[in-house]
């Protein structure tokens, strides 16, 4: 286990030191030095300016250092904790990453407790008996929902719970200040589809399991049904939903750019999704960084939560 | 006067239901089971015989289903009891033994778990005590450090230990009945005998009733009292053991008889004799007799008028057959000649072995190999599983390269030439026919193409008609049709990709053939129509066959010489009437001994290795086969490398033991003076 | 068979691909362009249908994708309104305005829903199918060389592979699509880059197994080159699974297209295009009475993606039967 | 203070209005400009006056029951403040306004009135304007606003160096000169004047123009003329001082900004703003994206939004208690071609596109029954000196004709690049652009490009629509857009003859010569067949019912001063 952490240890490092230069590398072209330009002075500005002037305003900005040079300077200034300043927001991106992983963060931690949950027992109860009635229901819907496009699901929430109910505010910016109406609009964004496809690979491994030997033998053992399915069958199909869920962490990350992008949530994938439009290099980073750190760490809990769950692995 | 029967199977047919309708399992089969009888349930695969053991648990999966007749366990159908009822007769009245014990265990339990379950459901004992009773179990079923084995996982144990975990589980509720199907086909010979013995103790011991299924005649004929022959789903032949061995009274069973490697066959003068044809297709019966087609006998408008009913042989107990002509066929007379073949004369030496080692890490794979094989010869190397054999025929197809020694084909060294590096002709002179025939041919590509390929590529042929015609050739050489040339491996029998393997390796007209356990995953009957084929085909190229195999009946029949391996290492090898005569290495005498022998004519003198195969990471100080070893010398065997003795021109044993008390040594197999 | 359906295959993408990506460049010739691809589609739903009769999911999922394939290539000829024509805008489903009759209503800038959508389908199509091909051949091909000759290859492309998974998905499209600009090819490359590696992972892992098999074995002690034991030998065998997850990679790039037009940042309107009018009818039609102009499009492309899933399933279904 | 004397242009601009040459609205559009007050201005014209506060106060009358105290929750697109001068958002603006405050006010009317700048007078020859700065105009940090400091914000704006977009402005211009030498580029550079600004006394300063400007004015009342203290160092939200009645009280960029009423200095004391009672506690800006500003408005989640488009227009009237707003403006679309670059180099491919598109069926499409029809010249009618010329003809025959002489007689392929920067109707308008100049065989697509990348490439694309916002005189726009070499010349267009009419018009006071000499510019330019320029285009804003004293206004600015929560 030890050897695990440390492999991925040193392949995160890896990872991350590999993707920082190749952001840099792509930032440090001309098209988007003219980006950064635009952003601020504006397309009228710009064009207001002489060549030499808009040198010397890429000089005042630090835009116009030889690439490597700036990336030696970041990769201190990051190895000393600082992460830098968003140009666009005027605020140190430390904050800004803080902020908005809190609140994907909590989006994530309401995702969780609904989708685990749900997921699992009707994936469960439809994989313990392939072919029901129950096992066709819940599949057809599992895959109708992974079918809807998480924009379609938006906006149809919207129509419906939001201007046409007028249950919850059509968007989720919070101006307010925290509450939950605001989120569950996102929320059933993403647990829809997510409900959807975690049913469905709880329900392959379920079925899976089911017609395994060892069920096999359990049954024949003459233990009552429920013995069957809690004891012999439910840990052995659950170790690869379980793997999965850590891993959703991971593409919770990416899943979240369209609903936060829509609904206005002040969260991770919008900073992302922001940074990424403006050019904003040094959001764009750390915010790499972070992806970077929660795909190896989600991986890394999801080896670890396989290795627990499988004494094969476990007891090598 | 007649105990009241345990099990009784009345007219049983089971189905299971396929894309385009139902698929007959199992046909109006019966079967009588008195209690402490140990019934045996022989056929080859796909025949039913599991079916039958899974319908009496009532558990044929949602495919499949009885629709006709009655099971009855102690009188009771079976069939018609209510879910606790069912529970309570699952693992408590009958107790179930799978082929596949790595697999019937659950993974993510302990063995502890898994065993108390059962007296805690059945009977409601508490925790403590039946983890008490489990514990009595594992030393009944001769488990060593039973605690550790208690809080172990399946996977931490080896494979003859799980299965005697399955054989405590199912023992654990005392059972009436037995249900084994296949238990020891995953193991090793020297542990299935090991596991045999305690079967064979158990019924004694506990007066349990047993249905054991299996495809080897040998182990039947060890375990039970009678054996119900099985054909595509019929019971074809019942009786006690003693009167069908004797006599069999059903073509079929004559046949698997035929074809088994008996220590009577001989590959020259008494070769074996397949069933001709194949299994018909379940969806495909032919009419009345379903062996009809296949059988020398097969009388036109009488055979396939009706369908054949079993009925008992006039003049006997309680032994009957489903066959029409029972009464007409001379069972006794000596089956129609096979012409016997002249002893091969063996040429030069192809291939020289020398002090090959391979080391993978701590492994040591191959350890001081050294041995030689000629033209024409056929030389089997010998041994379970881990023993490395598996490690030498890569490195002579160039997979893997060799630590030290050397392998030379006609003088040239191939211990470190990597296939990618040799030259067309030392890759055409060595080919290989390889074990598993549902992985031997390329599922994707026809099976035309796949021996053209070989064809094209070892530099045969280049021209396209010509290619196709030796492919067709080829074919023929190997008794398969010609239009096979178009078809998918898909679409082949395991015995016909057998064959296609027998001639893709010959396309290239190889002066050396690797043979890696070519026939242990067929039918016996089919194994016997492949070995004749590939001893023809061989006579016929003077080529030289390495023969791997674990399998010392079939090693006997169709080996020259052997060489016995053991953790790496060569025990003995000579000539296969040296090793198979004593003297004998005291491995070789307990493969010996472990190999069932199907044939009434001999006897055989029992020899138990105790424990496991050790593990090639760690092998043993000294003789490596001193753990197990019954004549093992203390202080001796377990720190000196054993010595090289020459018992005889040609016939090497690796021991400590004097040559005296090896030339002592008696031999295992006795034939029975009639 | 093999080379019949290759051609019907062929006889469908590339006058599709053509129209959708060239339409400019053909003139004359693109009115005719898409004429035998109608009955191409026909047969091949005859074909598809028949080798997968033995499922009814995947007849079902066929069934659906064969659909839009004939109206992305039947778009053309069918009496419909130009779609992208403001006529009158805000016509419920079935309302007649101007005298011009709105089958599924009009929209916001007053064109026809349903052309819009009929002629959507194209875009989707042609470069949802060219962006997975395209990350199929990148995938496949460092998959069989990490998986087929180990080593340091292996240790390199999985790195990158790496590299590139510990992206969010999301910010690889927007990083790929900012730096290259926003293009129907340019999405090939950034589906490429997020998908690829995917594919990669998975014939590693088909690779590694087959590498043991027997007849590859035979293959090598036969002395084959590396790259033909790859190509024939081992690619043709991990075909199965490839089309399980080739039919739900479909469906996840259907998804990406259509969202990230829907953020602004793939295809370019103004030709009609799924992700565009659910885009749109965010802005203008968020009230229950016009939501008509988003449920077609979401119709639309979830039963395109669910077409390609239900062809997954039963594909899966059927392996697993055998 | 003594009123400002009366400008030598104001009589003739008396008679021409008795006269009836001059209209009303165009009358007070020039006595203000020139230095009459507004309420004058429009006593004079004979036109009732919007109801104002007294004084020389802008702001209008107050409400009566107008009260005080709430927030105003405005959804519009939250924007960096960085430095006022390089603005290029007009969001930034909204944000800054309630805190820093301009020399002069353009309202809804478009009439300019006095703001910081109490009164301005102009030489005989619009080359010299005497400013006086309002008095007793308090910063946050307790000093009075003075000349010294006006003069300090107007020599910045007039900074080349800048990257400013006021130094497109004519005002700022002409505080300048040119250096003689030239960019790599090939533009002329430019440096401030020496004697520009003058600072006379501590609220009179100078402006000596190097060219005759009518709109100094209007010129101060710009986006980018928010005139902040000397002490100014970007960013401004780190740095807010300024004479606003409300201060910055927290931005996050994308998020909010929240701006609170001074009620104290920094330096202690009581602040009281110049410009009398004001209703609003608190200004709350959210950041909701263009499209999703009306879902947020009919959530209830702000009270009032930036922009309504056009398209939106169906969903606002179904949200209850929501009204819709709008005012026509000056704003527009130019679907320019570059005349230097294949096909356009050729006259007669513009003439066709020109002649094959239908400038009033594209508003129609567009923006219905708002909205003004614009005839490819770039001059508006609201500007004083526009000369109307006569509309111009679809004539699809004569578009094939002209696309026949220039070798295209199978019809042309051509693209135009649009960027949205102001919305989709922007896009809508060249798609209707492309369905027109279809029936000429004229093939055209249209290239949607995100607005930042737009503003990447706006000048370099052959075929682009560029929106250009509201300038108060014709001229301006002309001069940055279509005078040989003007930075902002995108369509490369380059004619001694245009530049000298235009130079004409420019330095011709009189206000009706100047109209005169306008007719030639705008028919060489509209000859020259340079741009499709469709429509004068309306605004939409929405606001809750419970908003009072919000106006649209036709430069979008936000005036909050007097706004009030029901």
């Amino acid at each position: 286990m030890r050897n695990l952490v440390v492999r991925r240890a040193i392949q995160m490092l890896l990872i991350m030191l590999t993707v920082s230069l190749l952001l840099f590398a792509i930032f440090d072209s001309d098209q988007f030095r003219e980006k950064a330009a635009v952003a601020e002075l504006g397309g009228f500005g710009i064009a207001t300016l002489s060549a030499d002037d808009y040198h010397e305003w890429l000089q005042k900005k630090g835009l116009n250092e030889p690439f490597l040079a700036r990336y030696a300077q970041w990769l201190k200034a990051v190895a000393h904790g600082d992460l830098g300043r968003s140009v666009e927001k005027d605020v140190a991106v430390a904050t800004l990453l803080k902020e908005s992983l809190a609140n994907t963060a909590i989006l994530a931690f309401f995702v969780l407790l609904g989708l685990i949950p749900i997921a699992l027992t009707l994936g469960v109860l439809a994989g313990m008996n392939e072919g029901s009635r129950l096992d066709r229901v819940i599949s057809v819907a599992a895959v109708i929902t992974t079918s809807i496009p998480q924009i379609a699901t938006a906006v149809l929430l919207t129509v419906i719970l939001a201007l046409g109910l007028g249950w919850v505010p059509a968007k989720s910016a919070m101006t307010d200040g925290w509450s939950f109406r605001p989120l569950v609009l996102p929320l059933l964004t993403l647990l829809l589809y997510d409900i959807g496809y975690l049913v469905r690979m709880t329900r392959a491994a379920m079925t899976e399991v089911m017609a395994s030997q060892y069920i096999r033998t359990a049954v024949l053992k003459g233990l009552p049904p429920w013995r069957v399915i809690m004891k012999h069958a439910l840990r052995n199909a659950l170790v690869v939903p379980v793997t999965l869920i850590f891993l959703e962490l991971n593409g919770l990350l990416s899943q979240v750019v369209v609903v936060e992008v829509f609904f206005q949530y002040a969260g991770f994938g919008r900073m992302l999704f922001d940074a990424a439009n403006f050019g904003d290099i040094q959001v764009l980073q750390a915010a790499t960084l972070v992806a970077i750190a929660v795909a190896v760490v989600s991986q890394l809990l999801s080896d670890a939560a396989y290795t627990f769950l499988n004494p094969r692995v476990r007891f090598k | 006067m007649s105990v009241a029967p345990l099990l009784e199977c009345k007219n049983l047919s089971i189905s299971y239901a396929g894309r385009a309708g139902d698929v007959p399992a199992v046909v109006g089969f019966n079967l009588t089971l008195k209690p402490g009888e140990a019934h045996g349930l022989v056929g080859e695969s796909g025949c039913g015989k599991s079916s039958i053991a899974l319908a009496v648990m009532r558990y044929l999966g949602r495919a499949g289903r009885v629709v006709a007749g009655q099971i009855l366990f102690r009188g009771r159908d079976v069939l018609a009891m209510n879910d606790a009822e069912m529970r309570r007769v699952r693992g408590g009245a009958i107790a179930m033994i799978y082929q596949e014990p790595m697999a019937s265990l659950n993974p993510s339990m302990t063995i502890g778990e898994q065993l108390i379950e059962v007296p805690r459901y059945h009977e409601g004992v508490g925790h403590r005590d039946a983890a008490l009773r489990a514990r009595a179990m594992l030393d009944r079923v001769q488990m060593a450090d039973a605690t550790r084995i208690m809080h172990s996982y399946p996977h931490q144990i080896s494979g003859g230990q799980q299965q005697r975990i399955v054989i405590a589980m199912a023992l654990l509720s005392n059972p009436q009945l037995l249900l084994l199907d296949e238990p020891t086909t995953a193991l090793d010979v020297t542990v299935e005998a090991g596991i045999v013995d305690l079967i064979r103790r158990i019924s004694a011991e506990f007066g349990t009733s047993m249905l054991y299924i299996s495809h080897n005649l040998g182990l039947v004929r060890e375990t039970c009292d009678r054996i119900t022959v099985m054909y595509c789903g019929e019971a074809v032949e019942s009786g006690p053991i003693a009167d069908v061995f004797r006599g069999a009274r059903h073509p079929y069973t004559r046949g698997l008889f035929a074809s088994n490697p008996s220590p009577a066959a001989d590959k020259n003068s008494r070769p074996l004799r397949s069933i001709p044809g194949q299994l018909p297709s379940p969806r495909a019966r032919p009419p009345g007799c379903l062996f009809g087609p296949r059988c020398e006998f097969f009388a036109v408008d009488r055979c396939d008028a009706q369908p054949v009913p079993i009925a008992p042989i006039a003049g006997s107990g309680d032994h009957s057959s489903r066959c029409l002509r029972v009464d007409e066929i001379a069972w006794d007379a000596a089956p129609a000649a096979i012409s016997s073949r002249a002893a091969a004369v063996f040429g030069e030496v192809a291939l020289q072995v020398n002090a090959l080692t391979k080391r993978f890490g701590s492994v040591s794979a191959n350890d001081g190999l050294s041995f030689e094989a000629r033209r024409g010869e056929t030389v089997a190397i010998v041994g379970e599983s881990g023993c490395g054999k598996s490690t030498f025929a890569k490195i002579l197809m160039g997979l893997l390269q060799a630590n030290s020694g050397s392998v030379q084909l006609a003088g040239l060294e191939l211990s470190r030439l990597p296939v990618t590096r040799r030259n067309p002709q030392t890759i055409r002179a060595l080919q290989m026919i390889f074990q598993n025939p549902f992985d031997t041919l390329n599922p994707s590509h026809s099976i035309g193409s796949q021996i053209a390929r070989v064809i094209r590529k070892l530099g045969v042929q280049r021209d396209a008609a010509k290619v196709r015609e030796q492919v067709l050739e080829l074919l023929d050489l190997v008794k398969l049709p010609r239009d096979f040339a178009a078809r998918r491996p898909r679409q082949l029998s395991g015995g016909q990709k057998q064959r296609v393997g027998v001639a893709r390796a010959f396309a290239g007209r190889p002066d050396v053939v690797v043979a890696d356990e070519p026939l242990s995953a067929l039918d016996v009957s089919v194994q016997a129509a492949v070995s004749e084929l590939l001893i023809d085909i061989q006579r016929r190229e003077r080529t030289t066959l390495l023969f791997i195999s674990h399998d010392l009946s079939v090693v006997r029949y169709l080996a020259d010489r052997v060489v016995v391996m053991y953790l790496g290492q060569i025990m003995e090898q000579g000539s296969t009437e040296q090793v198979f005569a004593p003297p004998y290495h005291p491995y070789t005498e307990a493969l010996l001994a472990a190999v069932p022998i199907a044939d009434q004519h001999y006897t055989k003198r029992k020899v138990l290795l105790s424990g496991e195969i050790p593990s090639a990471s760690n092998p043993p100080v000294g003789c490596r086969f001193c753990t197990r070893c019954a004549y093992r010398i203390p202080g001796t065997c377990d720190r000196l490398a054993p010595p090289l003795q020459q018992v005889a021109p040609d016939h090497q044993i690796a021991c400590h033991l004097p040559r005296e008390q090896l030339a002592a040594m008696r031999p295992v197999f006795e034939e029975v003076t009639p | 068979m093999k080379a019949g359906i290759a051609l019907l295959l062929a006889l469908i993408w590339l006058p599709l691909a053509g129209y959708v990506m060239f339409r400019p460049a053909l003139g004359a010739l693109a009115p005719y362009l898409l004429l035998p691809s109608i009955p191409a589609v026909i047969l091949l739903y005859g074909i598809a249908v028949r080798s997968w009769r033995e499922s009814r999911v995947a007849v079902f999922g066929v069934t659906l994708v064969c659909f839009w394939l004939l109206m992305a290539v039947t778009a053309p000829y069918l009496p419909l309104l130009d779609p992208n024509k403001p006529i009158a805008p805000f016509v419920a489903p079935g309302g007649i305005k101007h005298g011009v009759l709105f089958l599924l209503g009009s929209d916001m800038r007053g064109r026809d829903v349903l052309s819009r959508t009929l002629w959507g389908c194209q875009r989707v199509l042609v470069w949802g199918i060219t962006a997975t091909s395209v990350a199929y051949v990148v995938g496949a091909g460092f998959g069989l060389i990490a998986g087929y000759l180990g080593g340091w290859w292996d240790e390199f492309v999985s790195f990158a592979g790496n590299v590139l998974l510990s992206f969010p998905v999301m910010l690889l499209f927007i990083l790929v699509l900012n730096l290259l600009g926003q293009s129907g090819f340019n999405i090939i490359i950034a589906v490429t880059c997020s998908s690829a590696p995917v594919i990669m992972r998975i014939v590693r892992g088909l690779a590694l197994d087959a590498r043991s098999r027997d007849y590859i074995l035979a293959a090598q002690t036969r002395g084959e080159h590396p790259l033909w034991i790859m190509w024939v030998e081992l690619l043709p065998n991990v075909r199965g699974p490839l089309i399980i997850d080739a039919c739900l990679r479909l469906g996840y790039t259907t998804v990406a297209i259509t969202t990230l037009t829907f953020l602004g940042l793939g295809l370019q309107p103004p030709d009609p295009d799924w992700g565009l009018m659910i885009k749109e009818a965010a802005t203008a039609a968020l009230l229950w009475k016009y939501s008509y102009m988003l449920i077609v499009p979401a119709v639309s492309v979830s039963s395109l993606i669910l077409g390609f899933n239900l062809i997954a399933d039963g594909t899966r279904e059927m392996s697993l039967r055998d | 203070m003594s009123p400002p004397a009366e400008h030598a242009l104001l009589p003739k601009l008396r008679q021409q209005l008795e006269r009836g040459v001059l209209s009303r609205r165009e009358f007070i559009r020039f006595a203000t400009l020139l230095g009459m007050a507004a309420g004058t201005a429009y006593a004079m014209a004979g036109v009732a006056a919007p109801v104002m506060a007294g004084g020389t106060l802008p702001f209008p009358a107050a409400e009566p029951g107008a009260k005080r105290g709430g927030k105003l929750r405005v959804g519009e697109m939250v924007a960096r403040m960085e430095d006022p001068a390089t603005y290029n958002w007009n969001e930034m603006a909204n944000q800054t306004r309630p805190m820093l405050e301009y020399l002069t006010m353009v309202g809804a009317d478009n009439v300019v009135r006095p703001m910081l700048m109490e009164s301005w007078k102009a030489s005989a020859d619009l080359k010299v304007w005497t400013l006086t700065v309002r008095g007793g105009v308090m910063w946050h940090n307790g000093e009075e606003l003075n000349a010294e400091h006006v003069a300090w914000n107007i020599r910045r704006w007039s900074d080349p160096a800048l990257g400013s977009s006021n130094f497109g402005l004519s005002t700022f211009a002409a505080l300048t000169e040119l250096t003689g030498a030239k960019d790599p580029k090939g533009r002329a550079l430019r440096r401030p004047l020496k004697n520009g600004v003058e600072v006379l006394d501590s609220h009179t300063l100078r402006l000596n123009l190097a060219q005759p400007v009518l709109s100094v004015a209007e010129d101060c009342g710009e986006f980018c003329t928010l005139v902040v203290h000397p002490s100014f160092k970007p960013p401004l939200s780190r740095n807010p001082i300024g004479t606003g009645p409300y201060t910055l009280t927290e931005l996050r960029v994308g998020d909010r900004c929240i701006l609170k009423r001074v009620e104290k200095t920094t330096d202690g004391r009581d602040f009281k703003y110049w410009g009398g009672e004001v209703y609003l506690d608190e200004i709350h800006f959210y950041h909701y994206e263009q499209d999703n500003q009306a879902a947020a408005l009919a959530s209830g989640s702000v009270d009032a939004i930036y922009e309504l488009s056009v398209e939106q227009i169906e969903l606002a009237q179904s949200i209850p208690g929501a009204k819709i707003l709008s005012v026509e403006t000056a704003q527009t679309l130019c679907c320019r071609m570059q005349v230097d670059v294949k096909p356009f180099n050729d006259i007669r491919v513009r003439r066709a596109v020109v002649k094959a598109a239908d400038n009033p069926a594209i508003k129609k499409l567009v923006f219905g029954n708002h909205g003004t029809v614009a005839s490819n010249f770039h001059v508006s009618p609201v500007h004083p000196e526009y000369f109307p010329l006569a509309p111009v003809v679809r004539d699809v025959a004569g578009a094939k004709q002209l696309l026949k002489e220039a070798g295209y007689e199978k019809g042309i392929d051509l693209n135009i690049v649009v960027g949205n920067n102001d919305g989709p109707w922007q896009q809508a308008a060249c798609e209707a652009l492309r369905d027109q100049v279809k029936e000429a065989g004229i093939n055209l697509t249209v290239t949607v490009v995100p607005a930042t990348k737009f503003w990447e490439i706006w000048t370099k694309v052959p075929f682009g629509a560029t929106s250009w916002a509201h300038r108060p005189l014709g001229t301006m726009a002309l001069a940055q857009a279509y005078r040989s070499g003007a930075s902002w010349n995108e369509s490369h267009f380059s004619d001694p003859e245009f530049d000298q009419a235009l130079s004409d018009a420019e330095a011709t006071i009189d206000v009706q010569a100047r109209k005169a000499k306008m007719q030639k510019v705008e028919q060489i330019l509209q000859d020259a067949a340079v741009v499709v320029q469709p429509m004068w285009r309306p605004v939409f804003i929405l606001a809750s019912s419970k908003v009072y004293g919000y106006k649209a206004h036709p430069a979008r600015q936000m005036q909050l001063n007097k706004v009030w929560m029901g």
